[in-house]
């Protein structure tokens, strides 16, 4: 029987592969994807906190309005990504530093 | 609006009047300006005619006079109670001779920017402001009032400094405005301490009102600034000896005081002539003004405690300074350390926190005020002419240019404090104050006042130097000819500038019951504010 | 009192026209009269008058302006102006022609004001005022050639080192009115005054006079008094003042101002405790004996008489040191007299030698004693009315200066006596003193008027060398009679008859002695007229023909062996002895001021730096530390995204971990 | 308790009197994106006048809302005061922006009033919420509406790169913080942070975990305030977007944050328990360190939008000193929040119009403009004045409430972290007098080589510029008419 802690366990592992991929990788992309790991870990976790939640399903109508709001954060970031890349002709955040001090 | 308000407020119709002025007319700036302060000067004349020398004024506001009370601002601030904030002026025998010497002040620095021509608009208007926040800071009865003119004070001097000064100049204007802005952010600090520390006996409100600060039975008990009935400590320190240090701080910089003056000598060299007199006229005494009214009133407590200390950053100041004064090779630089001497010599009577002292501090004020102007100014005329103030440049000035050297022989004699003019009546009775202390057992020693006495030998020792190197023996300039040329003699304006700072010098020096008499209640009642806590 | 005042700034206004000088001249004229018939004769031996307004209010006390006329001030104020008007008369032509004449009459009137301000004043701080403004105006007229190098190096140093005597005196008044709450001079020194009587009026209820701060208050003022009348060490500026014009010198450096002190002492007389008095007697001893010894070893004319004046100054602040002050005014009243006198005759003569000099161009110092000589025959007026003063200086009976100098002498004396032990040498040194001043004063004499005029081979038939002119001696002969003893006693040898003695009689605590007074006046007198023989033979005897003076020759032949002696042993030995003493006190005692205010400048140089580098240098220390923490700041700004999130994100888990395991 | 659906839409009906200011803005939202659509084209700034229009309208409703407190939908919507009073100050600063962007960016510019109205919406309910559904909402709509307005005008390199930082950097905070909700959520099981469920439930939660969810919630906060640490990507972004949305930037999204967060703390804090003084240490240790970084790296700034940009960040140290402070009376954290909101957006119109004129933004480029345009530049002045604090302006007077506050606390408790606040809080002062003054040094002290061409320049940004500037002044000489309002 699956209990709470496994969802728990599960989704920390999703955040931290997620925040591993959004300070690590080389492609603006998978940095994105990595965004959509995190967000969909703390998903997880409203779900599954919401499975307690007998009173208003605060978890389950939390999560549904994060799946939706983060999809059109990365609808915008890609967009933004391939503007990006009309000027820079990469996406390597590492070769992206016009602007610093 | 009462008289004073009026004094505080014409130049600032000036300043709108030389704005709303076309720059087509460039020419009529100086006559307003000018037109203006005369009336100002005339305006206090008139005040300090009218005075009454009897009453003593300090902590109770019956004895101010000319007094205007309007409530200004009333904020409710919820939990913390309201905010009541007075537009509370006034004057007594301390603050009315100051301003007296500001218009006066003000006056000769009109007269000396005559021949300003880099665009006068902001410059006259700037100067004008800068008036009216002087007036403001010397009559404001409520402390708020006075930290929002004592900030004022500081942006035309900025400009001034910055926009019409010498190379150096964008230095000399942020060094003065930094270590000025130091002293007063941590006076706020102070200043709100005791907005909550101090009630309004009639409302029970919080106040910002200095008089009501003065009262120690206006303190909320177990308030921060408390007397020393259940007070509060930070890091160990009592809070009203932070207190006090703090606007002590505050206003040393602005006397000022050894090692808080290393602004004054640049300040000076760059300014131009017209802002140097102001600044050496007028704002040094703020400081001194500022100790007196609020960190003596205020925290007399703490006063009758550390006054020893104050009294030996006097005497330090005094002999540095003067030691400094006799190092330069550029006058300006040397009238500059002068001043810090001088003003040491206010510190020093103040501390001794005897009638005389303090009266003798006063007018050392004053004297130093038209007495420093006098003196930059007769180093503009100099630089005017030459745009050189190296000492070793000049010699035997004196038969290029006898008027000249005559006034500032004068000059240097009467602020050398030679009996006879006003300079010699502040430092004698300081020194005198000083060694009253002991008997008076206000707890500072008399070789401080032996040592303050050595600060005036040594005051005559560069004072004499210079005069010898510069304008005695035969006639030798660096310029040669070219110099002979541009050197001429005093022109009419000038001394009609000279003459009368000058003149007030030995009338002064002469009858000093002109300032003494009404100064000296107020002193007696200062001293009688501290002496509880000896 | 009031009408040189009034000259300065009638002359002040009217600038370069005043140039006669008639205004300052009427003007002390007038102030002359009114000195003797309004003021002298009325007060002398009367009530003194005390007239006060007030003058301002500081603290509880209240100060008053006024003047305060007793015998004493009365005396000194008389003297100032009689010794004034000659000096002004004599000015008139000696200071001819000078570009800046109308300067040195406004200064002369403003020194005059001041003066005589000085003597009637009525509370200290007033006294130190015009005390100041005396400094002041012979600080003006020192350097009145300002374009003289010499002159304004002098005006400076005289100025500086009134300063520091100033401060003694600020000090002392400091003192007295912090403890007494009054600066009233009849307050505190009248008869009922608190020093006199002991009468509370004061802080401190019942005077006591042993208590160390009136001790250090007497030396502060007796500081004062030293710098302003040339004591030693504070002697060194009176030999440079003589840059001035002689005139000047001999009104405010000879007559007047240098006694200020003295009377700064009378007056304040009842302040003094033994230890004080001691002090005073200690240095006016050293300073009479060692300027005397100076005054020996001079060439310049004007700076043998200034080294006199000091000397004869170390007499007078003796007689104060002992107690008798009034013999001190006596000494000085009749000093003024004949030392004026003489420095009337040196300015005299210095004017011809100039003239003479810039006749026959020729650069040669017309002060220096050696380019002088036998100038008898060419102005015979002033040669007398030198002798006349001379011999009061040396102490010849019959003269002002036999009296004055005996009575100081010969209380010393009896007062050494009286107390026995070592103070026997101070009255003995001042004999001494007293014949090294004849032999000096002789010796001036005659290397100026006997003996052969270095230059006469110039003065030919058309240049004469004439005698000064009719203003010039008229004063002259003033003051002649005037250092004669007729004019201040009827006896010639008892100098108790003398009127000054008779009045200011103060009651000397120790028995005089008879002998004393016939003793010590005719061992003065023989020592003196031994000394002018000696310099008489030194002299005159080198240099003429045997034929000139038969009656020299026999003395001379008898004693021959005497003068080689003397010559060898004395003479020599003592101006061997003065040359090095001034060398010590050129090199020393100016060298040690010269030194202090080298070191001084240093010191300030030294302080300047540091402000510069180390106080101004921290201020802008902490400027930059500041702005370089900016900088550092900015590190992070690297512009990398990825940087930017690993390190907020780390900044995150290093908080929570903090807080974990907090 | 299980409602029923018609009592639930009872309330949801009930509610909607307090939800009219919102309605008019998302109609107006909706209006607008069809008016860039289709209207645009024929009838230029259409669009722009339906923005006007709405937030016009919702204005009005607000005003008549003044008075009104209450909750609805369920408890997820509250209108109180301070909510209502923020919203005003939103309103009317978005109304500036709005001309702003109509004065700088008049082509094809329709979207952008739309996203602008969303940003607004997305503010609104920040600022009048205490449920954290509605409060990631509110900070998801305000952030995607920000990329949107940083992004869309980009033309070059630098203004991509920008728009780029700024979403990856504003989407993993959001990531984040959104992790940190569902772990509070799990702790509590309640989404209302006011509710004594909520503080129930993490106070009986084990600390570790507490902790984590506090500061990853706190991350995303912070991001929208840009407090160190997360101020990084604020300098780039400022500098790198167009100066109109700068000007937004900086001040709107801040004032939805900061009432957010001003409740989030005053219900947290309010328990004794240790999360309450863990959030009082964070909140006073971030203040310290954000007041201070953002004024020293602002130091060396050549860059007149990236010094502001630091300017604000340590501004947003003093308005975290604000929220420490903030106890029943809301009033002055109002007040700071206005004079901010007034400083800034006048000081980034005159930046504009600078940029107009010369063509860039760097200090340097400065030099001497004082004498061609003598009354910009004495205006920009004096709102630096008020920037740094000095009286007469309002700065002072806010920053003097700021103290005042902050100093009524420590003499309350008397511990030393309220008076290491003041102390910084009065340095940063000083330090921040260094770049301020930059401004007038290079405009009146420096001397220009480049010829002076006087062109007299007056257009409506100008004006309202010189209106905000008179307001910083008469504000800051009588500050009770901004007071008698908002308490």
């Amino acid at each position: 029987m699956i209990t709470l802690t496994h969802f728990l366990v599960v989704s920390a592992c999703i955040f931290c592969i997620g925040l591993y991929a959004v300070l690590a990788k080389r492609n603006t992309i998978m940095i994105l994807v990595g965004i959509e790991l995190m967000i969909n870990a703390a998903i997880l976790n409203f779900v599954a906190f919401g499975k307690y939640d007998k009173i208003n399903y605060g978890g389950q109508v939390f999560a549904l309005f994060a799946i939706v709001l983060a999809a059109a954060a990365v609808a915008v970031g890609l967009a933004i990504i391939l503007n990006v890349y009309r000027h820079f002709k990469t996406i390597n955040p590492e070769n992206i530093h016009e602007l610093k001090d | 609006m009462g008289l004073l308000s009026i004094l505080i407020f014409l130049p600032l119709v000036a300043t709108l009047l030389i704005l709303a002025l076309p720059s087509s007319a460039k020419a009529t700036y100086k006559y307003v300006a000018l037109g203006f302060t005369f009336l100002q000067f005339g305006l206090s004349l008139y005040l300090y005619g009218n005075f009454d020398a009897t009453l003593g004024g300090i902590q109770q506001l019956d004895a101010y006079q000319f007094v205007e009370q309007l409530a200004w601002i009333r904020m409710d601030l919820g939990a913390i109670g309201k905010l009541e904030i007075d537009y509370l002026i006034g004057v007594d025998g301390i603050s009315l001779p100051l301003i007296v010497l500001s218009t006066l002040v003000m006056l000769m620095g009109v007269g000396a920017s005559w021949n300003i021509d880099k665009s006068p608009k902001g410059y006259f208007a700037l100067l004008m402001i800068l008036n009216t926040a002087v007036m403001g800071i010397f009559s404001a009865l409520d402390f708020f009032l006075f930290y929002v003119f004592y900030e004022i004070m500081l942006l035309p001097l900025y400009f001034l400094i910055g926009i019409w000064g010498g190379e150096r100049r964008e230095y000399a204007a942020i060094k003065f405005f930094i270590y000025t802005l130091l002293g007063s952010v941590l006076m706020l600090l102070v200043i709100v301490g005791l907005y909550f520390s101090v009630i309004n006996p009639a409302t029970g409100a919080h106040t910002f009102n200095m008089l009501h600060m003065m009262n120690p039975a206006n303190y909320v008990d177990g308030s921060f600034f408390a007397y020393i009935a259940n007070y509060h400590e930070v890091f160990g320190i009592p809070a009203r000896l932070i207190g006090f240090i703090v606007l002590f701080f505050a206003f040393a910089i602005k006397v000022p005081i050894v090692p808080l003056h290393t602004w004054l000598p640049d300040a000076h060299v760059e300014a131009p002539t017209p802002v140097s007199i102001i600044l050496a006229g007028i704002l040094l005494k703020i400081g001194g003004y500022g100790i007196i009214r609020v960190c003596y009133s205020i925290f007399p407590d703490i006063a009758a405690d550390t006054n020893w200390w104050l009294a030996l950053i006097g005497v330090i100041s005094i002999l540095y300074g003067a030691l400094n004064a006799l190092a330069q090779k550029d006058l300006k630089r040397m009238i500059a350390y002068s001043s810090v001497s001088h003003m040491g010599f206010v510190l020093l009577g103040i501390a001794s926190l005897t009638a005389e002292g303090v009266s003798g501090a006063i007018f050392q004020m004053v004297s130093h005020g038209f007495l420093s102007a006098a003196l930059f100014f007769l180093v503009g005329v100099l630089y005017d002419r030459v745009h050189d103030r190296y000492i070793y440049n000049f010699r035997g000035l004196a038969s290029l240019t006898p008027k000249y050297t005559a006034y500032v022989a004068i000059a240097f004699f009467a602020s050398l404090g030679l009996p006879g003019f006003s300079a010699f009546i502040g430092e004698a009775f300081v020194i005198i104050g000083a060694f009253n202390a002991e008997s008076m057992a206000t707890g500072v020693p008399r070789w401080m006042a032996i040592g303050g006495s050595i600060g005036i030998l040594l005051s005559a020792a560069y004072f004499l130097w210079t005069l010898q190197r510069m304008f005695f023996g035969q006639t030798r300039l660096k310029g040669g000819l070219a110099w002979q040329e541009a050197l001429t003699d005093l022109n009419t304006r000038e001394q009609v500038i000279l003459f009368p700072a000058l003149a007030l010098a030995l009338l002064l020096g002469i009858m000093p019951s002109l300032i003494f008499s009404n100064l000296n209640a107020s002193v007696i009642q200062l001293i009688d504010l501290i002496k509880p806590y000896l | 009192m009031l009408f040189p005042l009034l000259a300065f700034i009638i002359q002040a206004l009217l600038g370069k026209k005043a140039i006669s000088g008639n205004i300052a001249l009427t003007a002390i004229l007038a102030s002359t009269i009114i000195s003797l018939f309004g003021v002298f004769l009325p007060v002398w031996n009367e009530t003194t008058v005390l007239k006060k307004w007030e003058w301002f209010t500081i603290g509880e006390h209240t100060l008053y302006v006024g003047i305060l006329v007793n015998n004493l001030t009365a005396l000194m104020q008389l003297v100032v102006c009689i010794i004034a008007l000659p000096v002004h008369i004599y000015s008139r032509a000696y200071m001819k022609g000078d570009s800046g004449i109308h300067r040195y009459w406004m200064y002369l009137s403003l020194f005059c004001f001041a003066m005589l301000g000085l003597t009637v004043s009525l509370n200290l701080l007033q006294l130190y005022i015009f005390w100041e403004l005396v400094g002041f105006a012979s600080y003006l007229l020192i350097g009145f050639w300002f374009t003289k190098e010499t002159a304004v190096q002098a005006n400076k140093k005289a100025f500086l080192i009134n300063r520091i005597g100033d401060i003694g005196f600020l000090i002392g008044v400091a003192l007295v009115y912090a403890h007494c709450g009054t600066l009233d001079l009849s307050a505190l020194f009248g008869q009922t005054g608190t020093f006199f009587k002991g009468v509370d009026i004061g802080i401190i209820p019942a005077l006591d006079k042993n208590t160390s701060w009136v001790t250090f208050a007497g030396l502060a003022f007796f500081l004062g008094a030293m710098a302003k009348s040339a004591q030693f060490p504070l002697h060194i500026w009176l030999p440079d003042a003589m840059e001035g014009p002689t005139s000047v010198s001999s009104l405010i450096h000879a007559a007047t101002m240098v006694a200020a002190g003295v009377f700064l002492l009378c007056t304040v007389f009842p302040l003094f405790n033994e230890t004080v008095l001691l002090v005073i007697t200690i240095i006016g001893t050293i300073t009479a004996l060692s300027a005397a010894l100076f005054a020996l070893g001079q060439y310049d004319i004007k700076k043998v008489l200034a080294f006199s004046t000091i000397s004869q100054l170390g007499f007078m602040i003796v007689g104060v040191g002992i107690g008798a002050w009034d013999a001190a005014m006596f000494h000085l009243t009749t000093h003024a007299f004949f030392k004026c006198l003489l420095f009337l005759c040196a300015g005299a003569v210095i004017h011809e030698m100039a003239h003479l000099k810039t006749k026959i161009q020729l650069d040669f110092d017309p002060q220096d004693l050696r380019n002088m000589g036998g100038l008898r025959r060419f102005m015979p007026k002033t040669y007398t009315c030198m002798v006349i003063a001379s011999l009061s200086l040396a102490g010849f009976p019959f003269t002002s200066g036999y009296l004055s100098k005996d009575s100081i002498v010969i209380t010393t004396y009896e007062w050494a006596n009286h107390l026995g032990g070592a103070y026997v040498l101070i009255p003995v040194v001042l004999i001494i003193v007293s014949l090294l001043t004849a032999f000096y004063i002789g010796r001036i004499i005659f290397k100026t008027f006997f003996g052969s005029f270095k230059y006469r081979t110039y003065i030919k038939a058309d240049m004469t060398f004439h005698e000064a002119s009719k203003t010039m001696l008229i004063p002259m002969f003033v003051l002649a009679a005037g250092s004669l003893f007729p004019f201040f006693g009827p006896s010639p040898a008892d100098y108790h008859r003398s009127w000054i003695m008779l009045i200011l009689d103060t009651d000397s605590t120790y028995p005089s002695l008879a002998q004393a007074h016939v003793f010590i006046p005719a061992l003065l007198t023989a020592g003196a007229v031994l000394m002018w023989l000696i310099g008489w033979n030194w002299y005159i005897k080198q240099k003429y023909p045997l034929s000139e003076n038969n009656i020299l020759v026999r003395f001379a032949n008898k004693q021959g062996y005497l003068n080689e002696f003397n010559e060898r042993i004395f003479v020599k030995g003592t101006v061997e002895l003065s040359r090095i003493l001034y060398a010590f006190d050129r090199h020393v005692v100016d060298g040690l001021t010269k030194l202090f205010s080298w070191f001084i400048r240093r010191f300030s140089v030294i302080v300047y730096w540091f402000d510069k580098h180390i106080v101004d240098g921290l201020v802008n220390l902490f400027a930059h530390a500041t702005y370089y923490i900016g900088h550092l700041v900015r590190h992070v700004q690297n512009g990398q995204l990825q940087a930017y999130l690993g390190f907020a994100l780390t900044i995150v888990v290093l908080g929570i971990l903090y807080l974990l395991i907090k | 308790m299980n409602v029923s659906i018609p009592n639930i839409l009872d309330q949801i009906i009930a509610s909607i009197p307090l939800f009219k200011p919102e309605l008019a803005l998302i109609i107006g939202f909706i209006v607008c994106i069809f008016m860039a659509l289709f209207i645009e084209r024929r009838w230029k700034n259409s669009t722009f006048i339906g923005c006007v229009v709405t937030l016009a309208f919702s204005l009005y409703y607000l005003i008549d809302q003044l008075s009104t407190t209450g909750t609805g939908f369920s408890g997820m919507w509250l209108v109180d005061p301070l909510s209502t009073y923020a919203r005003l100050v939103i309103i009317c600063s978005t109304l500036i922006i709005a001309i702003f962007l109509q004065q700088r960016h008049s082509k094809n510019n329709g979207d952008v009033y739309s996203i602008l109205l969303a940003a607004t919406l997305g503010m609104h309910v920040l600022s009048s919420t205490s449920n954290w559904l509605m409060a990631f909402i509110g900070i998801e709509m305000v952030s995607i509406a920000s990329y949107i307005l940083v992004g869309y005008f980009s033309q070059n390199k630098v203004q991509s790169e920008a728009t780029m930082k700024y979403v990856l950097f504003g989407s993993v905070c959001a990531a984040v913080m959104l992790y940190g909700l569902s772990l509070v959520y799990g702790l509590t099981g309640n989404l209302d942070f006011q509710s004594a469920a909520h503080l129930q439930g993490l106070m009986d939660a084990p600390e570790a975990i507490v902790t984590l969810a506090l500061l990853f919630v706190f991350t995303g906060i912070g991001f929208k305030l840009s407090f160190v640490p997360f101020h990084v990507w604020s300098p780039d972004v400022y500098q790198g977007a167009p100066t109109a949305i700068t000007a937004f930037l900086s001040t709107i999204p801040k004032v939805g944050a900061i009432v957010l967060f001003a409740r989030l703390y005053q219900s947290w804090s309010s328990t004794a328990f240790y999360f309450s003084e863990l959030s009082t240490w964070f909140i006073i240790v971030v203040a310290v360190v954000t007041m201070l970084i953002g004024n020293l790296a602002a130091l060396r700034q050549q860059d007149v939008k990236r010094m502001m940009a630091y300017s604000s960040i340590g501004h947003t140290g003093l308005l975290l000193m604000v929220v420490f402070a903030y106890q029943d009376a809301f009033s002055y954290l109002l007040f700071y929040v206005v004079a901010y909101v007034i400083m800034n957006l006048a000081t980034f119109i005159f930046i504009d119009q600078i940029e107009q004129e010369t063509g860039s933004t760097s200090l340097l480029s400065y030099a001497g403009l004082g004498k061609k345009m003598p009354l910009l530049f004495t205006a920009f002045t004096l709102v630096a004045v008020s920037l740094i604090g000095i009286p007469p302006t309002v700065g002072f007077v806010a920053k003097l409430l700021v103290f005042t506050s902050t100093f009524s606390i420590f003499q309350s408790s008397g511990d030393t972290g309220p008076l290491l606040l003041l102390i910084v809080g009065a340095l940063t002062a000083v330090i921040s007098l260094f770049f301020y003054f930059k401004i007038p040094l290079y405009a009146f002290l420096r001397n220009s080589d480049q010829p002076i061409t006087d062109k007299k320049q007056v257009s409506v940004l100008l004006i309202i510029a010189y209106i905000l500037t008179v307001l910083v002044i008469l504000l800051g000489i009588f500050p009770n008419w901004l007071m008698e309002k908002v308490s």
